[in-house]
């Protein structure tokens, strides 16, 4: 309890954790827990994007998308590192995924349909998830800070990149504008979903933000979202598909409908509409695979044992 | 001379541009996660070579196509890309073994490309020049864990290269187009790489305790347009945008 | 009411072609020689509707759009066949298993479409019900082979229910398009259909020993053009010619 | 050496030879491996063709080679069935094809590269095929001749309606008719070198002529379909690729220039374009359906198994 109160003391400080402190069971779990599905996310995002890569419309776009898309592994490979330094392996936790166990952003449960899902995810999806991990640069856990800070950094560039796509295409002919349309019409509501449930159903809050992992509530950070997005549709000249969207000018605040959280529960249970799909193609990728690694696993034992004979 | 030049760097550009889009279709499936960020990595590199060569192509060709007019506007029997670059990725030994040949080829390739009379083919050399170093290391290094690993996986390898051998050849042919072009000093010969991508090769092989296939026919017909039933399937996926939707921006 | 019967007509036509397209993959690479020419005859069925019907949505339509310009020029959010028909071959269980869902379904509903009180469709109607019902029975048949041959075809063949099942609820709906051409007397009411289709799919998994699945949570989307993401992938071969060749007679 | 005699004056009498009916044991293996390998080129030539099933540019077009690829899946079977008739089983037959050890034709390793090629093995392979088969129609051996009946009905309907597909690519646009001369150039020669080796290096022929299972020589049925094939060329307005051809106004026949013996070799050895492709989707078709064939068997065996305990 004494340890307790020092470890709280050091976050209220605004102290780092690292790895080799000491540190509450529950505040480790909840990091893994949060990592570990920040990872998950990561590697089963880069499937809808890459869906397209095949298709990109222009060499220059394509190889924005293979960037973005080599990034995103980048990113997985950093926040995987960070859950290591908190005793859970990487190939536990890929398990979990695997198995259906851990989650993972149901975001990525959607399809990507036309070319302008490129730019909506980049733009919508992207600028959601920088809302929730621009605070987590200052999480209270060392190296899931650090890590975000240079995410931040590759994901903001990413959502810029993502908004010029779709600006580009307004710009070029009404058909694309209609495409782009269509897109925002069917990533707007998931992409509100993506901050969590309402705050007064979120179960994990208090605790986390005591803790400092959280800052804002899910509400808060949403609210920041439709704030910056809103007039960037507008300046794409796009109409946000929420009839009950308006600004309410005493808070400067956009105010939207209300969220089909139905939909969200459906889709997080495991009923969205690329849920099996995505499972299915990284179970595939792991079983294909599986003769790879164990072959690089078998070539590093021989080469040790090797050098073992060679030194004796 | 500018017809001759032309064609020429449009077989270069076709080359990277064809080996981009195949790495690309790993994306996501991958055996590790490393490799899908290191294949990723390739496939870029080859990208980033094709939009070069065909902005180049373009102005050397004169009539104001772009590097997308070029690569999504073309018809099959007009790509000029070697037909080891557009073999399927198959499984991951034969992903490797067709990057493994091809930049075994192109790393001395564009070593020598440096020191081509026309400064653009050797300015973009000297880039392309440490990307090829990079994939020739990556995928030799697989050669040798994937030969030298289990038995399933040396097998694999072995099968794989058995597949492409009959590919690697066509790298080395030099038809009129080369010939003249060698001999205004602007052009590789390839002739000359022979020796070195048989050394490098061999060793490797070697390493890997595989066996390198013995000399045999090899197939041609990439460079005059004469492709494997593989190749129209893999424009249908990369053309489409641009034929679906043609003339606008993106 | 002409734009609500074009719409319909078009939804028929699509799940036809894009069910003669998928089957047509096939071509060469069945598992029996039997199945090679069993598959492709029904492919062959299936294009043959797609044809009738995108000539008969043309004519109602009115804007001298044939066959081919409604199949090979739209675009992949204007396509409206259920999501059912666009999933990938998978291995043979999951192309039988989708066969017969489709089937099981189509049998009753062409039945019912003979007495259309639209004339076209109720012809098209009495040719499309023998094939169906010879897609039913071929489709079922292997339903009863695989589940009850050996443990792993038992194995595959439920595996294939059960990623499929999700797509057999979007068969059974009926949105105002549909509602209001089944008060003409024009379009089958699915629901009329959804007995027989469940008992026809209980009786045949029975003889299979295979489980029926719990109803859950039913896809759905194709009808107004939100397909799955191997859609895309479908049209680019489809239609590549079309769009690479705009204009042309072939 | 009396019943030798017999059979060659039923056979000089041009009566039919049934399966039941004595014969000698290189008539029979000659037949088996000629049936044969005519059975397996109709199932490896499914591939050139299946390769354009899923682009065809038309739905009329997709229908009718839907239709020709399942004939020649029908011709197969024929064949196969003839074959059996000598003892000859469909699964020894495949395993030898599949092991290389059984050929096919060898046009079939050549690759279909654009739409006008599905025209041009219509027009010249399935051609070249009528002309080696229309005299099979009169084999001595019963079966087959009655097999070769009933293909050679369904040949030269392919081939009508390969010509009229070149036609109609010839009259629509020169961009088509380009096409179909680069198709034409492609496939002429390899078409000419399916009617086998020049007579003075034909192995079989003087045997088989005996026999009645081959009524021409190579070199006649050759010259025939040069005959007929040179002015349906020209009728498209097509150049055919041959420099030295011209027409004997004396004989009336086309002469043609130096057939390339080393390529056809060269591909019969399995060094043509696409031996190893062609090979492979076969091997993989058979693997890939193994369980099936197995499920299959294993049904037919329980169903037996089971009216054989209802019945006792």
């Amino acid at each position: 309890a004494e340890r307790g109160a020092a470890f709280q003391a050091r976050i209220d400080n605004e102290e780092k954790i690292e790895p080799n402190d000491w540190m509450p069971e529950g505040y480790r779990k909840t990091l893994v827990r949060q990592i570990s599905q920040h990872a998950h996310s990561e590697i089963v995002g880069m499937l809808p994007e890459g869906n397209w890569i095949t298709r990109a419309p222009t060499l220059k776009r394509k190889a924005a998308l293979l960037a973005k898309v080599q990034d995103e592994g980048g990113h997985g490979l950093y926040l995987y590192s960070a859950a290591e330094t908190l005793g859970a392996s990487r190939e536990e936790l890929n398990e979990q995924l695997l198995s259906g166990k851990a989650k993972y952003s149901s975001i990525f449960n959607y399809p990507t349909l036309t070319w302008a899902d490129i730019g909506a995810i980049g733009w919508l999806v992207d600028g959601a998830a920088i809302m929730n991990q621009i605070p987590l640069c200052r999480c209270s856990f060392g190296p899931y800070s650090r890590a975000m800070i240079r995410i931040c950094k590759e994901e903001s560039f990413h959502q810029r990149q993502g908004y010029e796509l779709l600006l580009t295409m307004c710009r070029s002919s009404e058909e694309q504008k209609e495409m782009v349309q269509d897109a925002l019409n069917r990533w707007w509501w998931p992409s509100l979903m993506m901050f969590g449930p309402s705050d007064k159903d979120s179960q994990h809050s208090a605790q986390s933000m005591a803790w400092k992992i959280k800052r804002f509530t899910n509400d808060e950070l949403r609210q920041k979202f439709v704030d910056a997005t809103v007039p960037q549709a507008h300046y794409l000249g796009l109409t946000i598909p929420d009839a009950d969207l308006k600004l309410n000018e005493e808070t400067g605040h956009w105010e939207y409908g209300e969220i089909d959280w139905s939909e969200f529960a459906r889709v997080l249970k495991g009923d969205g509409p690329c849920n099996k799909q995505r499972m299915k193609a990284r179970q595939k990728a792991h079983e294909d695979g599986a003769w790879v690694r164990e072959a690089a696993l078998a070539y590093s034992e021989k080469k040790k044992s090797r050098r073992g004979q060679q030194a004796a | 001379m500018k017809d001759l030049l032309f064609a020429y760097i449009l077989r270069l550009a076709d080359d990277a541009a064809i080996l981009g889009q195949r790495l690309g279709e790993w994306c996501g499936h991958a055996p590790t996660l490393e490799e899908d960020i290191g294949l990723a990595n390739v496939a870029l590199d080859h990208i980033g070579q094709a939009r070069a060569l065909y902005s180049y192509a373009g102005e050397v060709e004169g009539k104001g196509r772009d590097e997308d007019q070029l690569c999504f506007l073309r018809k099959e029997r007009e790509f000029s890309n070697c037909l080891l670059v557009e073999q399927p990725n198959g499984d991951f030994a034969e992903t490797i073994a067709r990057q493994f040949f091809f930049s075994a080829f192109m790393l001395p390739f564009w070593e020598k490309m440096k020191a081509s009379k026309d400064e653009t083919l050797a300015a973009i050399a000297a880039k392309a020049e440490k990307e090829a170093a990079y994939h020739l290391r990556h995928s030799a290094e697989w050669v040798i864990r994937l030969g030298d690993g289990t038995e399933e996986s040396r097998e694999r390898m072995q099968d794989a290269i058995e597949l492409l051998w009959p590919f690697t050849g066509e790298l080395f042919e030099a038809d009129d187009t080369v010939k003249v072009l060698v001999a205004e000093g602007v052009a590789v010969d390839p002739a000359s790489i022979r020796d070195e991508w048989r050394e490098t090769v061999g060793k490797v092989f070697g390493q890997a305790t595989l066996e390198m296939p013995e000399e045999g026919w090899a197939q041609t017909g990439g460079r005059s347009g004469m492709h494997t039933e593989h190749f129209g399937h893999l424009l249908t996926e990369m053309q489409y945008m641009q034929r679906a939707y043609p003339g606008l921006k993106w």
